[in-house]
């Protein structure tokens, strides 16, 4: 077998020195009845040429939107991540390094993960960011348990454009702690009103969850809802699904938030039909303590040298075990790693450019849709994605966009399955990778469809 | 050479990716455009490529050198896998396409379903799970699901875990609202059987027990344990974190456990470079498998489904624990591990893993001290009783080993014994790489019990940085750089 | 531009040190009416994304031998290439280093070319190997140049089986040099006779050169033409375009070779529509001086420690100048690299097995042709591939496969377009990546257009 | 730490491959069945892949900094080029396929030649040499051909070369059974156009110059030159190596030549680690045109075809140069370059790569010994003179350069200066990178100035191995491993 070392004469030598006669002697703290004499009933080793085959199979049973024209969103967005982010990240001693335990031979690790720190601090416009977490959905969930341990109030309150799955994970990890949530409608069909979300806030409020833009695309003003989340003392918790919008959107620091949750997905990340992706997390300074999550500190060495060392780890399970901030172990190192290179090929005027270019993209695309009959444009605001109405039912929609090979959107039922009464809607994204023929082919698609 | 900060290097204008720049009006920006820069530093593609290049290189990887770190289970990463990972059709699939449009990508995390279970020998599996720790949330929660199920959660409180067990697991019984109580390690390393007896009550939820355990060794009494929680009306949970001893040799289902997750990213080789990204799904008992969590998949007429809300009425789904459905690109890699190693290379590696643990076991138990008597599992734990009065400690000796060119152990972990030093070896491992470890390591403890303690205070020498002080970065933190401070 | 990192302020601050007002100041010494004022008519630069736009464009007009069923060979061979061996030729310390001639920074280089030159001399049962060359036809043509310089004489007799290209590739260099070759007619249609080779073999004879699996398939026996070679003074040069044969085949060192030339792509190294490759060269140690082409070679340094040089420098044109013994100066490091990888990766059992599969899928597929109404197999001995005498002319025959969606082999016409009475004659090629699926759509395809 | 060889590293029935293991009867095999092993070692996939990467670590590419190696044009290697040379249907095309599945091939590399053409103001391209070197070949093979067309291939048997010229010019002209005829250099590095002229006669063939010259300067009376050797009935052939430095400002076919050579590899960046792949191609100006080799690729009426042997009438093709069609693979990587860059951008970056060149001729003058005054092209050239009565020689100085983590220049190269340093810094290098090695350089001398030579007889010290010894490995040649020698 290509990757064991050892041949039968190795095994045998081994043994000897071990003083066992098989290798069944070695499991002989095993229960005898459960140990098994045969292998599994699964398939036999095979040679890469037969993996390959396989899974080449297996994607040829998909759409991929490498090839079709696709506008589908709702928190995962295709981008062109140029070619460098993947061979750096491919490089052995990243790949297949861990978690930097040793610093002196993980400065590597240890200093990419301080410029990602920094990086989405910068972004989020936030004073501090932890090394990553699983994806935006469990950073939003942790930030709620996080807001709650630090206000000691158990109620949370989320606004009604919250990512669906963004509100279940929080909800799943919500309930363990007896943490009680204030979850308004989501109502894409009128403008967002931050009235619906204030009046919620009470003094037992320890936190208010805003997302914008929001499951629907549109943008949301934080000002007048963090002024009245630090009035009655609640923290106030800004999401992004699409971190690219910060590109041309006003960072939610200066906004007055406390804690910045987002997907990180966008930079440098595969869509990879949903996960790894990478959750980003900043605060404040004064809430650092309080953050979940591995963070990079900087230091010295012995001979005075700067140089990056894992810290604040009294905030984690190996040393504070049950009273830890969180039960987060990894991090997603290498999507921050991607994260960080992408975000670093792209620098303030790359990043700014291709803000315009999606929203410039989207904004051709929603004129045009508009335009169609069956089609109504529910946004007033949006950066790359937004909601329209169509006369026929989204999902009947997006199915019959498929069989022509276009992915054209994602109807709000699949968000939201019990609402019967959105069944017409569906959300569009459009990013720098669609070409003008992408948004031919939808609009002509879509014109044959709704006629 | 040091390499400064990317925000070091950069000069304003420069850019690595060349964009259009097209000009948009403020008109549907909600009146939110950004008025401030970001702040990120312009650097051209060569800037960027050589950066990361001369940072991968302060870097220790597998495929630098021997990487025994003890749970980490550091094994060799196919290439292929990345390759497999990265086609068209898998890697660029969206999560939110129709499944009419992705039968291929739920035929895939069926299949591993499929094998994940039949080395489990559970009936089901939930996918989800991001991380190994995120799997313990899982399985606790399906814990919880259940006992609320039954009406007992407000009563069953109490989860009993090994005071050997890794941290991840009180403070996963602690995030799902149990109490934790500790149970202690007979001088065998296992369990103490009577007093984890003594600890059953009417107010217990279930135990978190890791088997093989964190000292490396097989809990002889698990089936018994089973035994003595379930009749306790508790779930025993079991940390699969050291799955990679026993995959094809030991099934946990005929050990009686009720829920286990299995960290592909360790025991199914995945990259994880720099701690993550993983993949934890859980494998539940008939008892659990109602309340597993949303997504799964079903087979339906027309093909795969997804269920993504609740929809059969058996189905009690204790809720979603991440976005979409799971860490699709981790599964790929994983599956591909699994069928190349196939059946009988899966029960060849696991058994390869324990070997080359007994090998440096029987070569080292004469120099350096053997934690527990007896047969490891897929690693061996030492303390440091071997430095005593020789002013070396645990920390002294794995520094000098980096300059040797070994990546050291996992150190001072698990806490029952002193010193730990725990050496994990995994079946990637020629034994001409043992050999050599095993000399050099005999040659640092005669260095050790020469009085030399001043060379290993001094280790390492040979990297891109020294000891660093850990205690000034933690008492005044510096998170990030910023354009003053730096 | 991306791979630019000057701004208009660097570049006006260094035209400042310079002393110089414009760029244009930097070209004074170049005649002002060859001094371009503007760009030239091309297109201007584009970004990532439009790049590989334009070449997945292109290359959706080619059929993919990795979809089509595939019987090409005639001296390329398809096979399956381990993931390993591309990533690691990808890593930048290898990729982006250049010609080893700063050896304490280049080890890895140099390391490499001296396991690539052993491993060459161990597959070919030669004494000596160089670290590589263009590919298999400039390598044999470099051979009989080589023999012309060690014999002192000037005739070279190529045995008709030599591939057509190896052959032409010769025939220009032997013009250059006034060297005479004797070429036998190739004949596919009579059995390879070594006593055509034999009779040609003169006092002013330089070398024979034999190719083996010859051009058409077949295996040559070296033995009676070395023998009669070197009984009139010649030295005789083993060629090889398929170095998996050597698995499976008796080395040519073995058989009386004094230089063996070979085309090395078929280990690691992608068809890539016929280039880069790498040639091989191999020879005994008494000939070492007159090779050519570079060579690394071992020794030490000042702390007495193992190492590796660029070596035999005097034989080279930065030395030698117009008395080196080629004018060859680069290698192809990259492909030896794969190659080196590659051949490691397999090993003695992985090259066997892999020899095996192949003579074993050959010679499954050569059955099942000759089975079918109209097309005869033409050899008694064969590796891996063979030629079949069809019904119909075979340019027309491939090009109906093609319309199939299958890359059915390569007529002998387009080796050899002279020669009309080998227009129903087509090599096939078969190797460890052709499926039995593959097998059955070509026989079943050649049925329906033969019938 | 030293790495063994891969030969040390085996074990037999190991393998890093899995194959079925068939059996196969020698009934076609001729006779001639392997009777011994090859004697390949065997080792697992995780043993090669560390293997290879401890030997990469060894090594100096650009990636891992400044390598300003004069004459090799050592540039950013972009890699969306490496992704597209691997694309399905580019990748994995067979050469012999037929060309009517291969429209988009040849489309590539039709659309290379325009490119090629448009930059050189040339009116044809060959195509197929694989390398600058094979393109001296190809374009002197094309002068022979056109003489021997002339009748006059008897005759004009002579071709001049200046001093300044690389080994491979004089070789070239040799191997295509030129005599060789040398022509010194004046004193600010150019040809001597008097002795030029004065060596002018019937017997001529032409003159193989290089332009921007060895010492990195503009042949000023270039056109003068092809005036000449065309009134002398000879031809010019000229040397492209140093095409980088004009690319876009100045158009070889404006001034006069009748063929060169471009190195893809270098000009257009395409990887060429450890000496190659490369390619080659070769302009020709209409009287050169006609003798091109093939194959080449004609518009037909159902798109591209393939010369691959004399078709028409008027073409009288010299031969063949190489197996198939030419560096594919290199072709790709180098359109994909000109693409990126377009017209605007190649010209700014060979304008940057003077500008590089220039600012280090600016900044190094009063410190090293610049060869000759006046601006320079894309390198820049410095003799020893400045380490006189230092005890440090050229060599030295290189080697010292390499502790500091630079790459060193080109030494001893040309020769028609002493102790030459040629440097190249290409346009991919940013300012910042410039001055630390300026920096670096004024720091070097200093100390060789202040007498303390030792420090550069003993370097480099930092590196995987120090001086080698380059005499012994010669004078008894050590080429392969071998079981009982090593």
């Amino acid at each position: 077998m290509r990757y064991l070392p050892h041949t039968e004469q190795d095994r045998k030598d081994m043994l000897d020195a071990i003083g066992a006669k098989t290798v069944e002697d070695l499991y002989c703290d095993v229960p005898q009845k459960a140990l098994l004499q045969a292998p599994v009933d699964l398939p036999l080793a095979v040679g890469e040429m037969e993996v390959e085959r396989t899974f080449s199979a297996m994607a040829a049973k998909n759409l991929s939107p490498s090839i079709a024209p696709s506008f589908l969103g709702a928190g995962a967005y295709r981008h062109h991540v140029p070619a460098t982010v993947d061979y750096m990240v491919q490089r052995g001693e990243f790949l297949t390094a861990y978690t930097p335990y040793q610093p002196e031979v993980s400065q590597g690790t240890l200093q990419y993960l301080f410029e990602f720190q920094t990086q989405v601090a910068l972004l989020t416009g936030m004073e501090v960011a932890n090394a990553s977490m699983y994806d935006g959905a469990t950073a939003t969930a942790e930030a709620v348990l996080m807001a709650a341990r630090a206000t000691r109030r158990n109620r949370a309150v989320l606004a009604g454009g919250l990512h669906a799955h963004y509100f279940d994970v929080t909800k799943t990890s919500a309930h363990s702690l007896n943490i009680e949530l204030v979850h308004p409608d989501s109502d894409p069909t009128r403008p967002a009103d931050p009235a619906s979300v204030i009046d919620l806030i009470d003094d037992n409020t320890a936190c208010v969850v805003v997302q914008s833009p929001d499951m629907f695309g549109r943008i949301i003003d934080l000002r007048p809802i963090a002024e009245a989340a630090h009035a009655k003392g609640a923290l106030v918790v800004a999401v992004t699904t699409e971190i690219v919008s910060l590109g041309l959107l006003e960072a939610p620091g200066n906004l007055g938030a406390d804690i910045v949750t987002a997907e990180g997905q966008s930079l440098g990340i595969a869509l990879s039909y949903g996960g790894p992706y990478v959750g980003l997390f900043a605060t404040t300074s004064k809430l650092v303590r309080q953050m979940p999550g591995r963070v990079t500190g900087q230091t010295q060495d012995v001979e005075g040298q700067r140089g990056w060392v894992l810290t604040l780890s009294t905030r984690e399970q190996h040393i504070r075990r049950e009273k830890a901030t969180s039960n987060i172990c990894t991090n997603a190192g290498l999507c921050a790693l991607a994260f960080t290179i992408h975000a670093s090929l792209l620098g303030e005027e790359g990043l700014s450019r291709l803000a315009r270019l999606n929203h410039a993209n989207a904004c051709t695309l929603a004129d045009k849709l508009a335009a169609i009959d069956g089609v109504e444009l529910m946004n007033d605001s949006f950066f790359n994605e937004f909601t329209v109405k169509l006369s026929q039912p989204a999902e009947e929609v997006v199915e019959a966009l498929a069989k022509r090979g276009i992915l054209g959107g994602v109807p709000l039922t699949r968000l939201l399955p019990d609402r019967n009464d959105l069944k017409n809607y569906m959300l569009v994204a459009v990013t720098e990778t669609n070409t003008d023929a992408d948004m031919t082919a939808l609009v002509q698609a879509l014109e044959e469809i709704l006629s | 050479f040091a390499e400064p900060l990317i925000f070091e290097l950069g000069e304003d204008g420069r850019t690595g990716v060349d964009l259009a720049d097209v000009k948009v009006s403020d008109n549907r920006l909600g009146g939110l455009r950004r008025k401030d820069k970001v702040g990120l530093p312009g650097l051209s593609e060569p800037q960027v490529v050589r950066h990361y290049t001369r940072l991968s290189q302060k870097n220790y990887g597998i495929d630098s050198g021997f990487y025994p770190l003890g749970s980490c289970t550091m094994k060799h990463n196919p290439r292929v896998n990345e390759k497999i990972a990265r086609l068209k059709g898998l890697g660029d699939l969206h999560p939110m396409q129709p499944t009419s449009t992705a039968q291929g990508a739920l035929e895939l995390i069926d299949t591993l379903a499929h094998w994940i279970k039949t080395l489990c020998a559970m009936p089901a599996v939930a996918m989800s799970p991001a991380a190994g720790a995120h799997g313990e949330l899982c399985g606790m929660m399906a814990i919880k699901a259940a006992l609320e199920d039954r009406g007992e959660a407000d009563v069953r409180k109490r989860v009993l875990v090994p005071e050997s067990a890794h941290g991840t697991n009180p403070a996963t019984a602690a995030a799902c609202g149990f109490s934790v109580d500790s149970i202690p390690a007979t001088e065998r390393g296992r369990v103490d059987f009577a007093a984890f007896k003594a600890k059953l009550g009417p107010d217990v939820a279930g135990i978190m027990l890791t088997n093989p355990n964190t000292c490396g060794l097989f809990e002889n009494e698990v089936i018994e344990i089973a035994d003595a929680i379930h009749d306790a009306g508790g779930y025993f949970y079991c940390d699969g974190a050291n799955f990679n001893a026993i995959v094809g040799r030991v099934r946990p289902g005929d050990l009686g456990i009720d829920c286990m997750h299995l960290n592909l990213h360790k025991t199914f080789s995945t990259p994880h470079g720099g701690g993550g990204p993983g993949a934890g799904p859980v494998v539940l008992s008939e008892a659990l498998a109602p309340f597993a969590p949303l997504p799964y998949i079903v087979h339906g007429k027309d093909g795969f489904d997804l269920v993504e809300h609740k929809a059969d009425s058996d189905a009690k789904p204790f809720g979603r624990l991440k976005g979409y459905h799971g860490q699709m690109g981790v599964f790929i890699r994983a599956l591909a591990f699994m069928m190349s190693h196939g059946a009988d290379g899966l029960r060849q590696a696991s058994s390869d893993a324990v070997l080359n643990a007994n090998y440096l076991r029987a070569e080292l138990q004469d120099q350096m001290s053997v934690s527990f008597d007896g047969m490891c599992m897929h690693e061996v734990l030492f303390d440091d009783h071997f430095l005593k009065d020789t002013g070396v400690t645990t920390l002294d000796f794995a520094k000098a080993m980096i300059d040797e060119g070994f990546h050291p152990m996992t150190m001072y972990f698990p806490l029952v014994v002193h010193g730990a030093l725990l050496m994990e070896p995994t079946e990637s491992e020629a034994k001409e790489t043992l050999d050599l470890y095993i000399k050099t390591l005999r040659g640092l403890n005669a260095r050790a019990q020469s009085g030399d303690a001043q060379f290993f205070k001094n280790a390492p020498v040979l990297t891109p940085r020294r000891r660093l002080d850990e205690t000034a970065a933690a008492r005044k933190p510096v998170l990030r750089w910023s354009p003053d401070a730096n």
